[in-house]
């Protein structure tokens, strides 16, 4: 019982990550028609974005728990430094093409992006563990959780009910939802396509330096980090069915969870269960396992 | 090719996870360490300008990118950039690749990082060499430093990368505690996949089993994430953690090292080095352009080149002063030995062209300053910890260290 | 690779035996009805329109027909054989071919490169290594084209062409193979009114000295009461007339639910 | 005069799609736009909405230059498009779809005008929560048609909107469409039947290849 | 046979003989260079067969890494170093894998194809990184090849590689012509503009996925295969997804129509990868981040669309030269009149006209 419990926890905690990065992936995808490769990117930003903004907290000598407030602005900084400009000059220019197409551009992207962010911050790692001690420790079982890992849980739930009822119960949604479908017609019924747009991908980097902002405690944050969750996020949106919100979640779970169940039970797997799982679920729901409702074409 | 410059081809990582750690500060130290050379500012026997009078060139060439790339660039250094030696590698993949294409192509190369045994162990090479001592060292010496201070070793856990260098590490360790504790036992090992960066499961997984000693070869940021998850946790407390390669963490982590840890740095360096006038110079002139102590890295990369410097001279010497063929300097880097700011490098193996070293363990403590450092420190002979001539690693393990000199 | 003959294999006609039988269809889609207990019969070479409200169940019938969808129960017979589980592909193999009512095209190649695909596919000019558009079945695919009054669009790409071209060259890939039963969903639709006559009888024309069954989707009454020799009209799913032109025009459930009264 | 378009030229591609089409509309005048299959007559629609850029000529609503209007003001002007090939967000429902001008067109009262559809054509509200991607072909024409009607309080651009329409139901929208004339709208209806059996146009503008035509008997 | 492929074939021979003769004036490193650019342009081809139906595998790494594996393990193990032999079983590998995957694939499409390759390339990463025995992540060196039974010398080795792989290449870029200008290859780019009609036509999408799916496989063995031997080694890293996703790029830039292009472009990357490094080291990541963004931007059809024609066959009416600049207007008008009628997510003007 202790034993699948500790499975449980780590498997969540780390569903929840994933789910907070996967989120923006599948928002970008559901609205823009763009599988964004330069998400990593942004996840890194904020990442280091976080990290700056933290040790700026503690230099002015603000009280610790205010350096939880430093990430989230320094997110919203990232985004509103990245993502207008990304969308209106780069993206724009590709709107209309395959979507193997765009996904290449994300890959252009991701290169540059990779070494301005080097460029900026340099090569050596930075650490913001401050945040990390708010929470204290947890005792589960026989062990001791950081209080920090599971506040993220928390976060994974907000960010993901917001997104979801943001696109599936407000008006805004709905627009997006119609211009997803045909830019055209939607400018034509009124719609400022281009203001929606922009809005849909500032929202997608804001989770993404999100993501980043909150994961910077417990990593330390250096070049690199940014390619390791994008295939990782790739798999879950996958799995959950591209542009799913509910399916990200579901998705990040089973990922985590079989992940988890696999570091303990059978570790040489560990390295590619998350393809399996994927690839298992893709042969019973080819379109992954909240797909989209098909339109009728005869 | 210019008679009086001497073109280098350096290939480190630049960018990607092995930057920060390795790549980068490796570059660094040699950066500073050609320009001191050049000005013909190093102590003897390292005084002379460049090589021999020959003005260093470096030309620099990011590591990342796999084998197959770093092939193809070794090509192109050698055949279109015409450089005298490469000088390069950290990647043990990239070294197992790179070596046969040296002989294919004659090209004078100068392994300065890499760590698995099988370069030379599986091959034989007339153009390559390494001039620092492959990973078996660490893992043994760590064994060895356990039972010198006497620990208690029931039960083993592992955390290591899923490659390679992970498993490579992870086998040699297990083999020589065997030899040494005959008694202990493996409770968990665990290979978390390079660049994972989120731990949380394997470390519930490992402190599940309480284990006496877990081992990890991890580095860079994947050994810095591991520490950060792992500390909070209480599992620097529960159980002695050792890491075979773990010092070029020390800096950036500064007070978050936790203490008490028993950490190696694959070979004498950094905290660990000898107190020579060789080291201190060298310390002193990285530290001032710097500001950092300078870790592992930057260490063989000085190794290489002063130990390539030397070679050269002498081959310039037997070629009347000219400037030798790559023959001629590989003939004489066969079989040298040389002083290195981390000690005596010997090129004693893998018929000449491997180098065996001193190395020390020690563990991490804070000093009067309050700063990290590392203490308790135990030295050993190059001989103590490296297999013999002829002998491969894992069998001269298991054979129970046959043929060790260790004082 | 493919051998399959350009026209199937067909059976002696028999009058005794329709070509194509619906048994007890049913088909609903969630709370909608599509198709509610159809039970009808068609004729070798008999025209037949099928009339009725927007939302009727015209286009589920012939995509029932056509394989596409899969009846919730009941069966299809051709020449009496089950093809109830039959797709879409097995049933043009057998014979019964359709167009849409929504043309699907291939739209960034050209009207002649369409033909082509269409005279490919029906297995006569399928080589791996043969050139396409070789020895004459481009010209072939430019005599079909021409056949419809589409010369002029040949050398255009699909996606640049006006609906109702889209419309005829959609009917013209469907004819290609010869079907025994075609089925052709609103073919006039989109396309002028100068220009809907001639299409028409260049469909007929087409199929008049063979034994096709044509069973047409239709709005416009001038057309049905020209080219068919039978009307079906549906409402809601059921049939609610089926009859010699004049009778089910004049039916009253008929004028109230679909035509209007018009006529 | 309500609308009027100059020697308007559209290039789509390059195809000259509209070269000098010229017409003028006024208020609350029932205009037919008349052509066979590829004569242009969506292209002037599509001009009209700012959907195709024109190369030549010009359009004015209102006495406004419709160059300088961006595409999303112009269902402000009170200017409904129903597009020839529907166009429905599939994943909204009926009502919704109907109702996406007025949630992002502030100047409409959306609810008022659902309920001015259902009247019009009641089997639409018996679908209403039902995801446009489902419905047939003309269900789908029906949802379009109501959809411009919440935006159109001046002028209705509807494109073939009885194309796949059953008659009955045709004669019942002719009538609807005959109907709103009276509330000072303006309609122009494209259809490629020149001799249609409604007498409810106040004018007929013919194109071909798109030009005007000199006169009915030139088109045929 | 028909004049076309005549034409083909003799066009191919003469390109062939040409760069045959380059070699022998050519700088050794641009041969290696040229040599894995080919084996890439090979693996590349491949992606082009299936962009041709529709989709895009990011998985190629798969056969690639198999073929070069395959080759490798037994020229190590057995001695077995003739380059032609390794060659053809690097193809044969890549074929029977084709052939196993290709059923129980083809029913994907677009970004689930592409992820589904994905994952199987990543599989065979992780089984190949736990197989110590043939050097897990390491991998392994690959002995140098023979030629017909002679040893080449140092000086030579990499002119005789670079002729077979001019041979190799020209062999498959021939096949790939053919078959792309054959009945079955127009069918193929029906199946990847509507799947709908060519199933109510009669035609398998499905057999016709499968058999692109088994072509791109056999030409991913052969380039691995290729590359293998050039570099004398392979490692995991063959199927990594970073891999599979040069391959992408290499197609991409190449563009659809021409099989030439494939190879120049390649050989492009390469170039501009190589002297990015170069001269850029620690920034060569944004260099070529650029370099790609233009090329997309400034030749989205690929450099093929330079020369090579967007229509299968050409058109008869003397509206040629009116057609001719059609492309990159649509592209500004940015107008998709008809897409929404069947595929909302495509552009309508895909293929250019000149
Ligand atoms: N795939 C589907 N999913 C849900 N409902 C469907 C589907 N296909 C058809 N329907 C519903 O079934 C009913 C019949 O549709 P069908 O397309 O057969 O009508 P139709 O007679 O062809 O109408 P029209 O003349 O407008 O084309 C409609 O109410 C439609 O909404
Ligand atoms: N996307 C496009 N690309 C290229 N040419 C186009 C495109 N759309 C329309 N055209 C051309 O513009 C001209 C006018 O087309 P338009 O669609 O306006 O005609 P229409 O009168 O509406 O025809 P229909 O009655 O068939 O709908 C035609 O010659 C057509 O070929
Ligand atoms: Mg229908
Ligand atoms: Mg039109």
């Amino acid at each position: 019982m202790d034993y699948l419990l500790t499975i449980l926890v780590d498997g969540v905690v780390y569903a929840s990550w994933l789910f907070i990065v996967a989120l923006g992936l599948t928002l970008v995808f559901g609205v823009l028609r763009i599988l964004n490769i330069a998400h990593g990117s942004f996840y890194a930003l904020g990442a280091y974005a976080a990290a700056s903004a933290v040790a700026l907290s503690n230099g002015l000598g603000l009280p610790p728990a205010l350096s939880l407030l430093a990430m989230l602005i320094a997110s919203i900084a990232v985004a509103i430094a990245v993502a207008p400009f990304l969308e209106r000059v780069v993206l724009r220019l590709f709107y209309g093409r395959d979507e193997v197409l765009i996904l290449l551009v994300t890959y252009a992207v991701f290169l540059m992006l990779e070494d301005i962010t080097k460029l900026i911050w340099g090569v050596t790692p930075y650490y913001v563990f401050e945040p990390r001690g708010l929470f204290g420790n947890v005792e589960v079982g026989s062990l001791f959780y950081v209080g920090y890992d599971l506040m993220l849980i928390v976060l994974a739930v907000v960010c993901g009910l917001a997104v979801w009822f943001g696109l599936n119960r407000t008006i805004i949604g709905k627009v997006v939802l119609a211009v997803i479908h045909n830019r055209e017609i939607s400018a034509a019924m009124g719609v400022n396509v281009a203001r929606v747009y922009v809005l849909a991908f500032f929202i997608g980097v804001l989770l993404a330096a999100l993501a980043g902002a909150y994961t910077a405690p417990l990593i330390s944050v250096q070049p690199g980090i940014s390619v390791s969750v994008i295939i990782l996020s790739f798999a879950v949106v996958i799995i959950g069915g591209l542009g799913s919100i509910p399916g990200a979640a579901i998705g990040a779970l089973i990922v985590g969870i079989a992940r988890a169940a696999a570091v303990y039970e059978l570790p040489e797997a560990e390295i590619f269960i998350v393809y399996l799982v994927m690839a298992t679920v893709l042969v019973f729901r080819p379109e992954g396992l909240f797909q989209r409702a098909q339109v009728r074409k005869i | 090719q210019s008679e009086d410059t001497y073109k280098i081809g350096v290939v480190t990582f630049l960018s990607g996870q092995a930057a920060e750690s390795f790549g980068v500060p490796a570059w660094n130290g040699g950066k500073v360490l050609i320009e001191k050379l050049n000005a013909g500012e190093g102590p003897a026997p390292y005084d002379k300008k460049g090589f021999g009078g020959l003005t260093i060139e470096p030309v620099v060439i990011d590591e990342a990118g796999g084998a197959t790339k770093q092939v193809q660039e070794f090509r192109n250094l050698v055949q279109r950039e015409n450089v005298d030696a490469v000088v390069g590698y950290v990647s043990s993949g990239d070294c197992l690749a790179i070596a046969p294409v040296a002989d294919e192509l004659k090209a004078l190369t100068v392994l300065y990082d890499c760590g698995t045994p099988r370069v030379f162990e599986d091959g034989e090479y007339e153009y390559a060499f390494r001039t620092a001592a492959h990973a078996t060292m660490d893992n043994v010496a760590l064994a060895r430093y356990m039972k010198e201070k006497g620990m208690d070793v029931e039960t083993i856990g592992g955390i290591n990368q899923d490659y390679a260098w992970g498993h490579d590490s992870w086998r040699d360790f297990t083999a020589s505690m065997k030899q040494l504790y005959p008694e202990s036992e493996v409770v968990a090992e665990l290979f978390p996949a390079f660049g994972a960066g989120q731990y949380g499961t394997e470390i519930s997984a490992i402190m599940r089993e309480n284990p006496d000693v877990i081992h990890s070869s991890n580095w860079g940021g994947d050994l810095q994430a591991l520490i950060l998850q792992a500390m909070p946790r209480g599992m620097f407390q529960r159980s002695q953690v050792a890491l075979s390669a773990g010092d070029h963490v020390m800096p950036p982590l500064g007070e978050n090292m936790p203490q008490d840890v028993v950490i190696g740095a694959r070979g004498a360096y950094g905290y660990m080095a000898p107190d020579t006038p060789l080291n201190q110079w060298w310390q002193k002139i990285y530290m001032d352009e710097y500001d950092v102590i300078p870790v592992q890295a930057p260490y063989r990369m000085a190794q290489a080149i002063l130990g390539l410097k030397l070679a050269v001279e002498k081959a310039m010497e037997e070629n009347g002063g000219q400037k030798p063929t790559k023959e001629q300097v590989a003939a004489a880097l066969k079989g040298s030995s040389w002083e290195s700011p981390a000690g005596q490098i010997e090129m004693a193996l893998g018929n000449g062209h491997q180098a065996i070293q001193p190395t020390a363990i020690g563990r991490t403590m804070k000093n009067d300053e309050g700063k990290v450092v590392i203490g308790d420190i135990v030295r050993f002979n190059a001989r103590c910890v490296n297999p013999p001539e002829g002998k491969k690693s894992i069998e001269w393990i298991e054979s129970g260290f046959e043929g060790a000199q260790c004082d | 690779m493919n051998a399959s003959p350009a026209r199937a294999p067909r059976s002696a006609p028999s009058p005794a035996v329709p070509v194509l039988e619906a048994r007890n269809l049913n088909k609903s889609f969630g709370a909608v009805s599509a198709a509610a207990d159809i039970s009808i019969e068609f004729a070798t070479g008999s025209k037949v329109s099928l009339i009725g409200a927007n939302g009727a169940g015209k286009t589920t019938f012939v995509n029932m027909v056509t394989g596409y969808l899969k009846p919730d129960s009941g069966a299809i017979l051709l020449d009496g054989v089950d093809v109830t589980k039959k797709k879409p592909r097995a049933m043009t193999h057998l014979g019964v071919c359709r167009s849409f009512q929504i043309p699907q095209l291939c739209e960034p190649m050209t009207s002649v490169e369409n033909m082509l695909v269409s005279f490919g596919a029906s297995g006569r000019r399928f080589s791996l290594f043969r050139p396409c558009g070789s020895e004459g079945s481009e010209d072939e695919a430019r005599a079909m084209l021409d056949r419809f009054g589409l010369t002029q669009y040949a050398d255009r790409v699909v996606a640049e062409l006006p609906g109702g071209v889209r419309k005829l060259l959609d009917i013209a890939m469907a004819m290609v193979r010869k079907p025994k039963v075609l089925l052709l969903d609103e073919p006039t639709s989109g396309v002028s009114a100068e220009e809907k006559f001639p299409l028409m009888d260049t469909v007929m024309a087409a199929l008049a000295h063979e034994d096709v069954t044509v069973l047409f989707v239709e709005h416009d009454l001038d057309i049905v009461t020209r080219y068919s020799d039978r009307i079906v009209a549906f409402y809601a799913g059921k049939i609610i007339a089926d009859d010699r032109p004049d009778e089910v025009l004049s039916d009253d459930a008929v004028q109230k639910y679909v035509t209007g009264g018009a006529r | 005069m309500l609308l009027q378009l100059n020697d308007v030229e559209v290039m789509i591609g390059s195809v000259q799609a509209l070269r000098g089409f010229s017409m003028t509309v006024d208020a609350s005048e029932m205009t037919a736009l008349a052509g066979r299959n590829g004569a242009g007559k969506t292209t002037v629609m599509r001009s009209i909405m700012g959907l195709v850029k024109t190369t030549g000529g010009s359009l004015s609503f209102d006495g406004e230059d419709l160059a300088k209007v961006p595409v999303h003001h112009r269902a402000r002007l009170g200017i409904g498009y129903m597009p020839e090939d529907r166009a429905l967000v599939p994943e909204l429902t009926v009502a919704e779809n109907i109702l996406l001008p007025s949630w992002v067109t502030p100047t409409i009262d959306g609810p008022k005008r659902l309920k001015q559809v259902w009247e019009i054509m009641p089997e639409l509200y018996g679908m209403k929560d039902r995801r446009a991607l489902q419905l047939s072909g003309g269900q789908q024409k029906m949802v379009a048609l109501g959809r411009a009607l919440t935006v159109g309080t001046r002028l209705l651009l509807l494109d073939e909107p009885f194309e796949g329409v059953a008659p009955a139901l045709a004669q019942r929208l002719a009538d609807v469409i005959a109907e709103l004339r009276k509330e000072k709208l303006a309609v122009i209806l494209s259809q490629s039947e020149l001799n249609h059996a409604f007498s409810l146009f106040d004018s007929e503008w013919i194109i071909e290849r798109g030009s005007n035509a000199a006169s009915r008997e030139a088109a045929e | 046979m028909h004049g076309k492929t005549l034409k083909t074939l003799l066009g191919g021979a003469v390109l062939m003989a040409v760069l045959l003769l380059a070699g022998f004036a050519a700088p050794q490193w641009l041969l290696f260079t040229a040599t894995k650019a080919i084996g890439y342009g090979i693996v590349a081809l491949g992606i082009v067969v299936l962009m041709r139906g529709g989709v895009v595998s990011f998985g190629q790494g798969m056969v690639y890494c198999a073929g070069a594996y395959a080759a490798g393990l037994i020229a190590a193990n057995w001695g077995l170093t003739d380059a032609l032999v390794l060659l053809t079983i690097g193809g044969v590998t890549g074929i029977v894998i084709g052939a196993v995957v290709g059923p129980l694939i083809a029913r994907y499409r677009g970004i689930f194809f592409a992820m589904l390759t994905v994952a199987l390339s990543m599989v065979l990463y992780g089984v190949l990184v736990k197989m110590n025995q043939i050097g897990g992540s390491d991998g392994f060196n690959v002995p140098e090849p023979t030629f017909f039974g002679w040893p080449p010398d140092r000086d030579s080795a990499d002119l005789a590689l670079y002729c077979t792989a001019i041979v190799v290449a020209g062999v498959t870029a021939m096949l790939c012509r053919v078959y792309f200008d054959s009945m079955a290859g127009l069918m193929s780019r029906a199946v990847r503009e509507n799947e709908l009609r060519v199933e109510y036509l009669g035609t398998s999408v499905h057999r016709t996925m499968v058999l692109n799916f088994v072509v791109a496989a056999g030409f991913g063995g052969v380039g691995g295969a290729l590359n293998g031997m050039a570099l004398g080694h392979v490692d995991p890293l063959f199927s990594f997804w970073t891999t599979s996703g040069e391959f992408v790029f290499v197609a991409i830039l190449a563009g659809p129509y021409s099989v030439a292009a494939v190879f120049v472009a390649s050989i492009i990357l390469e170039l501009v990868r190589s002297f990015s490094n170069l001269y850029f080291p620690e920034t060569w990541q944004l260099v070529l981040g650029a370099f790609l963004l233009a090329v997309i931007l400034f030749l989205p059809e690929g450099i093929g669309s330079l020369w090579a024609k967007g229509r299968i066959i050409a058109p008869r009416t003397p509206r040629d030269d009116v057609t001719r600049s059609r492309a990159a207007e649509d592209r500004s008008t940015g107008g998709s009149r008809v897409a929404t009628a069947t595929r909302a997510a495509r552009p309508t003007a895909k293929e250019p006209q000149a």
